[in-house]
């Protein structure tokens, strides 16, 4: 009986600040910013209700084709993250010993000692035509006009894989981590050479922590506003910039508010379809990570 | 009590910003770096509180009043609106005042144009050569409003005259939007702020670009070479002005601020740090040497007749510009 | 270590893995380098050794110890990340005995909602805050002519808007920990004559300490570089990214924005060593 | 089940008294009608396979969960209601739950510290609890610093500086590996004797239990089947489910054929006869099903024809053959597979010499009936 | 370590040799010269205490690690070089490492798979493997849905599955409880009859080795200290390692007063005198000190008195009072207190009965010299 009570009361104390957070923080500011996405301006402070901001986005080709662009560079940026990260990780949770595999794994959080602003900031300092890399191979004779190495998609692709390629890599090194090495032992011992291994254990193995690694990095990379920005070329917007254009140049924050919901849906959308795809679920990847 | 200013960069210099903590030493000043859009948007955002002095251009300030109501009417006897220069006062109270009240006075006024490196380009005169091809994958321009304006003149309209008529001014966007979409293949990259404009041009990546012209006096002051120029068609002119918001909570501070930086003694500070003229009764002869100089290389008096002031821009013109930004940005195939 | 590949395989991996830290590494040398450089400019070429950017007190020099705004907004971001951190840590905790030790319905439903936010684009969390803010501010003036101050951009949107996405950080590294614990613990404390607060003061918190600590860490750390989400939210007390930001775009950037990037990586290692000191302090079972 | 007619005595000597107790999780009775009373300082343990209840019993003593119905007294006085930290019982558990926070010094002080003794008389007190377990000196290791064994008896001593009137143990050797546990056995009942106090022991080892207790309950499906000393059990089991549990033994299901005052004659599925002696509650008649239980150590193997003493012709004889040899030493076990087919156990010493049993020799095995032990099914 | 002399034959009958093998790891000797050879089909084990080298050892004959020298030959084939998954050795590990993503199906096909052997062949192999580890429903099992016990064999089909040379087995029942453990012992012996392969299993349980092995080598700090059968190690162990470590035992110090061929007179360092037999290498001469282990089942305890059979006058005699009974059953010990005030086993066979030994009763202990094993220290 009292004891059931203290269980309640307690039950309610924990369940108030998480109902807060979740509630104030996040769904309503999604049901308020879709509420905004369906008025539609006619007039300087008149607003009607309407599906205009979206049909907008879909008659603009502009509009979408910047969509499925971030999309697609968030995908691509995904696949060379899970690909140059996980033999780090892998690196890391079985090759490195005890003590050296302490400071890599460290050693990887060195990108999260500054921020974007300042990541983007070095890259720049780097790539640029009269910058460091330029300078270094003129100096050592690799080459004799200056190269620009800014400006472009590459570059806003590597600095975008260098921005997430942390995210991808810790949950991979902590399921990596929980595998017992007989287990690949065994792979080898009943015959799987290499790859056999790879394929057939490490990789089924790790899937959890390689979805839940994938989605955050897309979902950061989709979400990201200042590496695209600054590193990107002509030709290279990216959608947070546009919703960005919208709420800030144009003043447009109904538009905005559903290019956001928009942003937010093909997003889901994508994450979905992976994890449909390698058979997983959000709660068996992302929350165990 | 605190001073909050929405201002541009370098428009609060430090040297200023104790001077005048100095002189009143009651008041903090604390100081926020934006731009014309994002002064706006903030200021929206916050109903016109969080800050007590915004310096958005002259025409930013009318549509947006009447739309989101976010700055207060200036009380002008609180101001020494003498010391300012009478033509810029009446065009700056001319295109800000709403119902009888006056939302804005002039504080500096400056122009955007090209540079150019005159060893490397001397033939940029007008806006349209940013796109010879000679200059190929050597200039750069910033994909905003200012450069669809040059490049409308360039092309013989007016689009000013035709905020008036916003189809007409739809064609003349398209027609600058074609222009600039082929030209968008003989540009190394667009600019995004001052800072990269500068490495670009200082370091010889680029030889011509749409500037601002404070910029362009600043690496005036590191190479000779680099001089501002003003288009044939007209350098485009803006007015940086002082509006208080609505909410704004320390207005006299805000006066004495706007008092203070009018000073003639502080006009040179600020010009030395801003690059830009102040829009006081001889204001060029109050910048530093230096910047006096690039403006003399860079103007001639035939120059300063042909500027093209920015009209207020009426609403619903954001959005059309905002459409053709982004449909140059978008336009690939030039690649 | 797994098994052995042959060694000239394992020459290869390591030294992809040698390169691959050099890359890690190399634009935040290459920012923090230029901070020595005794140039107006942050690049090539390299003009001479001086620390005049982190120390000089004149213009054009100025050093980061004597730009006003740099300081601000450095103690801005640190008044942010430490209310932050504060905060996430302490419904971090509450999330972790929820989840951990209660039973209701539709728990799992919940336990994704808590991860949502993680998942959610910084941008467009940023945004529908502020939008959620102002239009109840908006209203409320419209309505009932009250000035609600802390729903408009400002610190404590900015502190808000981090919160909603660094507790569930803090949320999933508390839990991993909690689910650890043995709860017999717990139940051998009470058993020994330890009231309930007695247990949770002396037992189960301590317990919990060094992923707390840990946690507050990275809740701080991520706070303190966190860009998207403030944007729109930050008023006129702007933190560090946005003041650097603005200066970088707006002004122009001078070698002192390298002096501030130098001093924060070496300020984030000495966290990152700290909160691996309280990890480590003891070996834990 | 003897306390059952003692229900409403409050004066008693028994540290422990569980009346009537019942525990249901929904419709799994966990623990379903537990009577029994420990008298003071003696060693009781509860004996019973995975998932009898005997973790339920035990948290209801210890106050971590309420009793469906039935009462618990302790000295005499009813402890339904009272929360677990007013309780005097203290508890071991499984996996010890140290506090790794605290040194040795801490884990032990704590309880002191939570009754607010003062931090001289603390101090005393834990050292002297140190010494009776011989562990004088490791006040201020870190329990990551100590060896198994050593944690087991921490523990212990954890809960004996506060002077509980019972000790409770949850399988405290389960998480030991084998020579440990070997060792501790023998080790708590040391221990038990020094402290005099009364241990209620939980396992389902019953090697634990037999060595270690004064008494044993055994436990099945929620209810106690049989409580009395390990002989008893042993030797008297009072029901099929004891003789099977406690100790290694043969077992056949057959039906009676004959019955003759406390003895039956049964045969076996597979088609043996044997006497034996009836046990536990109803007597057998002839066509009832018994199940009959022969332990090994009382059947005697030898190989046929080579010993020269006549085998007692009361007892019951079978023939057979060696199947297989378990050789552990002095557990040796022999494997003899029957006419009928079957195997049975037989323990034998081995002692390396040419006479010993060897496979396919064939062998003759007898035991008394008194040691054949009929259930009636 | 009969290998030795035949270290150069390369055909043979023998499924595997190691030839002096050695590993060291830094300045750890984790194996020290290590020699031996297994029979086709016989069940060998390697016994030692944790930390002796077994693991390594194995690893080193499956291939995860390579010797620092010495030999290695599977069917008479040096398989230094080759990979692990190009031997023909199969492992099952301690924790089994049943990969978790592959239902039962998949994780014996895997091996297969890996050969490249035909759908239709690894359908029928491993549903014959499944009938034959007694398990053919759960193909469609997922690992989780297995018990402790049919997880062990499955690991095992996985590996037979591939019909290895020699399967090993590092401590496969070390993560089982207790009862489960006792089953298994049985079961794996059985496995091995039914493959008819050659398992090597390692263990530092003396009780799983005696009762599976064909062959036990018992292993020391890296070193091979006897290769025999159970018997052999147990009655005949050739160190005092051995004695101590195979079987439960008494040991006593002490030195030697008198030699004759073969058998010693000991003088314990308590003041006990006793015959004994000179075992393991290097004879005692008089004052050389000695252990003497004598096994609690060769030691007879009788109450003082009570026996009409004079005590062979041959014996070892010594009277003393019971300490304590240790109650298991068949397994039941006695511990008695010498003059000297030393604890003595023995087993007892206690029949319930009220002539049982009980404690604080006066015993006579008889045990012939020749259970008296005295290695030279
Ligand atoms: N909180 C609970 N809710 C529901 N059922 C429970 C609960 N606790 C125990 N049970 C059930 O009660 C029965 C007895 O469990 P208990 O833990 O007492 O067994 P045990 O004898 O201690 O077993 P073991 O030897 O495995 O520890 C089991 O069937 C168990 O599943
Ligand atoms: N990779 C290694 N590096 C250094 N030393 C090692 C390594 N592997 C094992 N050792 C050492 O070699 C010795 C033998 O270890 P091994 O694992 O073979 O023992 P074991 O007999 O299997 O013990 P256990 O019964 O505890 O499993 C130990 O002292 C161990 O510390
Ligand atoms: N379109 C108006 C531009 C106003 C520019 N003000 C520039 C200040 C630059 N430092
Ligand atoms: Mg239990
Ligand atoms: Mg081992």
């Amino acid at each position: 009986m009292m004891q059931k009570d203290i269980k309640r009361l307690s039950l309610i104390l924990l369940f108030a600040p998480f109902a807060l957070w979740i509630f104030l923080l996040i769904v309503l500011p999604h049901l308020g910013m879709f509420y905004i996405s369906v008025r539609e301006k006619v007039g300087p402070r008149m607003y009607e209700f309407g599906l205009g901001n979206y049909i907008n986005f879909f008659a603009e080709p502009i509009y979408w084709n910047t969509l499925i662009r971030t999309g697609s560079m968030s995908l691509l940026v995904t696949a060379l993250a899970l690909l140059l990260g996980f033999p780090i990780a892998y690196y890391i949770a079985k090759i490195a010993g005890n003590r050296t595999r302490g400071a890599l794994f460290l050693m990887c959080l060195i990108p999260l000692w500054v921020s974007d602003l300042i990541r983007a900031f070095g890259w720049i300092l780097l790539l640029r035509e009269t910058g460091i890399i330029s300078s270094s191979l003129q100096w050592a004779g690799v080459i004799n006009t200056p190269i620009e190495f800014l400006y472009n998609d590459a570059a806003v692709i590597m600095g975008l894989v260098y921005t997430v390629i942390l995210f991808m890599i810790v949950p991979l090194v902590s399921t990596l981590d929980g595998m017992d090495n007989s287990m690949i032992e065994a792979g080898y011992n009943l015959g799987g050479n290499g790859p056999t291994v790879l394929r057939r254990i490490i990789i089924p193995y790790a899937m959890p922590g390689i979805v839940s690694g994938c989605i955050v990095v897309f979902m950061l990379t989709a979400g990201s506003y200042l590496t695209p920005i600054l590193l990107g070329g002509k030709n290279s917007s990216w959608f947070t910039e546009q919703i960005y254009d919208q709420f800030i140049t144009r003043y447009n924050w109904e538009s905005g508010a559903a290019f956001g919901f928009l942003l937010l849906a093909f997003t889901s959308l994508v994450v979905w379809g992976g994890l449909k795809l390698s058979g997983q679920t959000l709660n068996s990847t992302v929350a165990k990570s | 009590e605190t001073l909050r200013l929405l201002t541009w960069g370098s428009y609060a210099p430090d040297e200023l910003v104790k001077k005048f903590e100095e002189k009143y030493p009651d008041i903090t000043v604390e100081v926020t770096f934006s731009n014309n859009e994002e002064m706006i948007a903030k200021l929206r955002a916050t109903g016109g509180a969080g800050f007590d002095l915004a310096q958005p251009s002259h025409d930013r300030i009318y549509a947006v009043q009447q739309e989101y109501n976010i700055y207060k009417p200036l009380d002008l006897s609180k101001i020494n609106t003498d010391v300012m220069q009478d033509k810029l006062l009446e065009g700056v109270k001319a295109n800000t005042t709403i119902d009888g009240e006056v939302y804005a006075v002039p504080h500096q006024w400056g122009t955007s144009g090209l540079m150019a490196n005159k060893t490397m380009a001397p033939d940029v005169k007008a806006w349209g050569d940013l796109c010879d091809p000679q200059y190929k994958g050597k200039t750069s321009m910033r994909l905003k409003r200012t450069i669809l304006l040059g490049m409308a003149f360039d092309m013989g309209e007016d689009p000013f005259a035709a905020y008036a008529d916003l189809d007409k001014y739809q064609s003349i966007l398209d027609k600058v939007a074609d222009k600039l979409i082929a030209c968008k293949d003989n540009l190394k990259a667009y600019w995004k702020g001052g800072d990269d404009l500068s490495a670009m041009m200082m370091s010889g990546e680029i030889v011509a670009s749409e500037t601002w012209d404070s910029t362009a006096y600043k690496l005036y002051g590191e190479n000779k070479d680099i001089v501002f120029v003003p288009p044939k068609t007209g350098a485009l002119a803006w007015i940086d002005t002082f509006a208080i918001p609505r909410k704004g909570e320390a207005d006299d501070a805000a006066y004495k601020w706007i008092n203070f930086v009018l000073e003639p003694e502080n006009v040179k500070i600020m010009s030395a740090s801003t690059g830009a003229i102040a829009a006081v009764e001889g204001g060029k002869d109050l910048l530093p040497d230096d910047k006096k100089a690039a403006v003399n290389a860079a103007f001639t008096d035939a120059d300063i007749d042909n500027l093209k002031f920015f009209a207020n821009i009426p609403a619903g013109v954001e959005d059309m510009e905002g459409k053709t930004l982004e449909k140059i940005k978008a336009a690939t195939g030039s690649e | 270590m797994a098994i052995k590949p042959n060694t000239a395989f394992l020459t290869s991996y390591r030294i992809y893995v040698a390169a691959f830290f050099v890359f890690l590494a190399a634009p935040l040398v290459a920012a923090g380098m230029f901070a020595f450089n005794d140039s107006l400019f942050p690049s090539l070429p390299w003009q001479g050794f001086t620390l005049d950017w982190f120390f000089n007190d004149t213009e054009p020099k100025l050093g980061m110890f004597h730009d006003r705004r740099l300081l601000r907004g450095l103690y801005y971001s640190f008044v942010i990340a430490s209310f932050v951190s504060l905060l996430s840590v302490f419904v971090g905790t509450c999330n972790a005995f929820l989840f951990v030790r209660c039973r209701f319905p539709a728990k799992d439903f919940f336990y994704i909602m808590m991860v949502l936010p993680l998942v959610i684009p910084g941008v467009i969390l940023g945004i529908s805050i502020l939008l959620l803010a102002s239009n109840i501010a908006n209203g409320a003036e419209e309505a009932l002519s009250l000035d609600l101050d802390f729903l408009r951009p400002g610190l404590i949107l900015v502190v808000l808007g981090q919160f909603s996405f660094i507790t569930t950080i803090t949320s999933l590294v508390i839990i991993a920990r909690l689910k650890k614990f043995d709860e017999s613990m717990e139940e051998a404390a009470f058993n020994l004559g330890a009231s309930r607060v007695r247990v949770l003061r002396t037992i189960t918190l301590p317990f919990l300490f060094p992923a707390m600590a840990a946690a507050g860490i990275v809740a701080f750390l991520v706070s303190f570089e966190n860009f998207n989400t403030t944007l729109f939210l930050v008023g006129s007390e702007a933190p560090l990214t946005i003041t650097m930001y603005d200066r970088m775009v707006k002004v122009g950037s001078t070698p002192v924005l390298n002096a501030v990037s130098f001093f924060l990586m070496v300020g984030s290692a000495l966290l990152a060593l700290i909160s691996i000191l309280v990890n480590r302090d003891k070996p834990q079972t | 089940m003897q306390s059952m007619t003692e229900n409403d005595l409050a004066t008693t000597d028994n540290d422990l008294e569980c009346v009537q107790v019942r525990k249901h999780f929904g419709s799994v009775r966990a623990v379903d009608d537990v009577s029994f009373e420990i008298p003071k300082g003696s060693f009781f343990s509860i004996l019973g396979p995975s998932g009898c209840g005997k973790t339920t019993l035990m948290r209801m003593i210890a106050g971590f969960e309420s009793p469906t119905s039935g009462d618990i007294r302790i000295k005499g006085n009813s402890v339904i209601g009272t929360p677990p930290n007013k309780r005097n019982v203290k508890m071991v558990f499984q996996h010890l739950a140290l506090f790794p926070m605290m040194n040795v010094y801490e884990n032990i002080a704590y309880g002191l510290r939570c009754a607010g003794v003062s931090k001289e008389v603390i101090r005393t007190k834990v050292h002297d609890v140190l010494e009776r377990i011989s562990l004088p000196d490791v006040a201020n290791r870190e329990i990551s610093q100590l060896s198994g064994g050593q944690k087991q008896r921490i523990a212990i001593a954890r809960c004996m500086v506060l002077d509980p009137d019972v000790l409770l143990l949850d399988e405290p050797l389960g998480a030991l590996d084998l020579k440990l546990r070997e060792a501790m056995k023998i080790e708590l009942k040391l221990l038990q004797h020094q402290f005099d106090t009364t241990f209620v022991y939980i396992t389902h080892d019953q090697s634990e239990a037999l060595v270690m207790s004064d008494n044993v309950a055994i436990m099945n499906q929620g209810k106690f089947v049989q409580i009395g000393t390990p002989q008893e059990l042993y030797h008297n089991p009072s029901a099929a489910f004891v003789a099977g549990f406690v100790g290694d033994t043969n077992r056949w299901a057959g039906k009676v054929t004959r019955v003759e005052n406390g003895a039956v004659e049964v045969a076996t599925e597979a088609g043996l006869t044997m006497r034996g002696s009836v046990r536990g509650t109803g007597t057998p008649a002839v066509g009832d099903t018994v199940s009959a239980f022969v332990r090994p150590e009382f059947i005697s193997a030898e190989k046929t024809g080579a010993s020269d003493k006549p085998v007692d012709p009361a007892h019951n004889v079978i023939n057979g053959k060696v199947d297989s040899i378990l050789f552990n030493g002095a557990n040796s076990r022999v494997l003899v597979r029957d006419g009928a087919g079957e195997l049975i156990e037989a323990d034998v010493v081995l002692t390396g010499s040419t006479q010993d049993l060897k496979p396919k020799d064939n062998v003759t095995l007898s035991w008394s009936p008194e040691q054949t032990m009929c259930f009636k099914a």
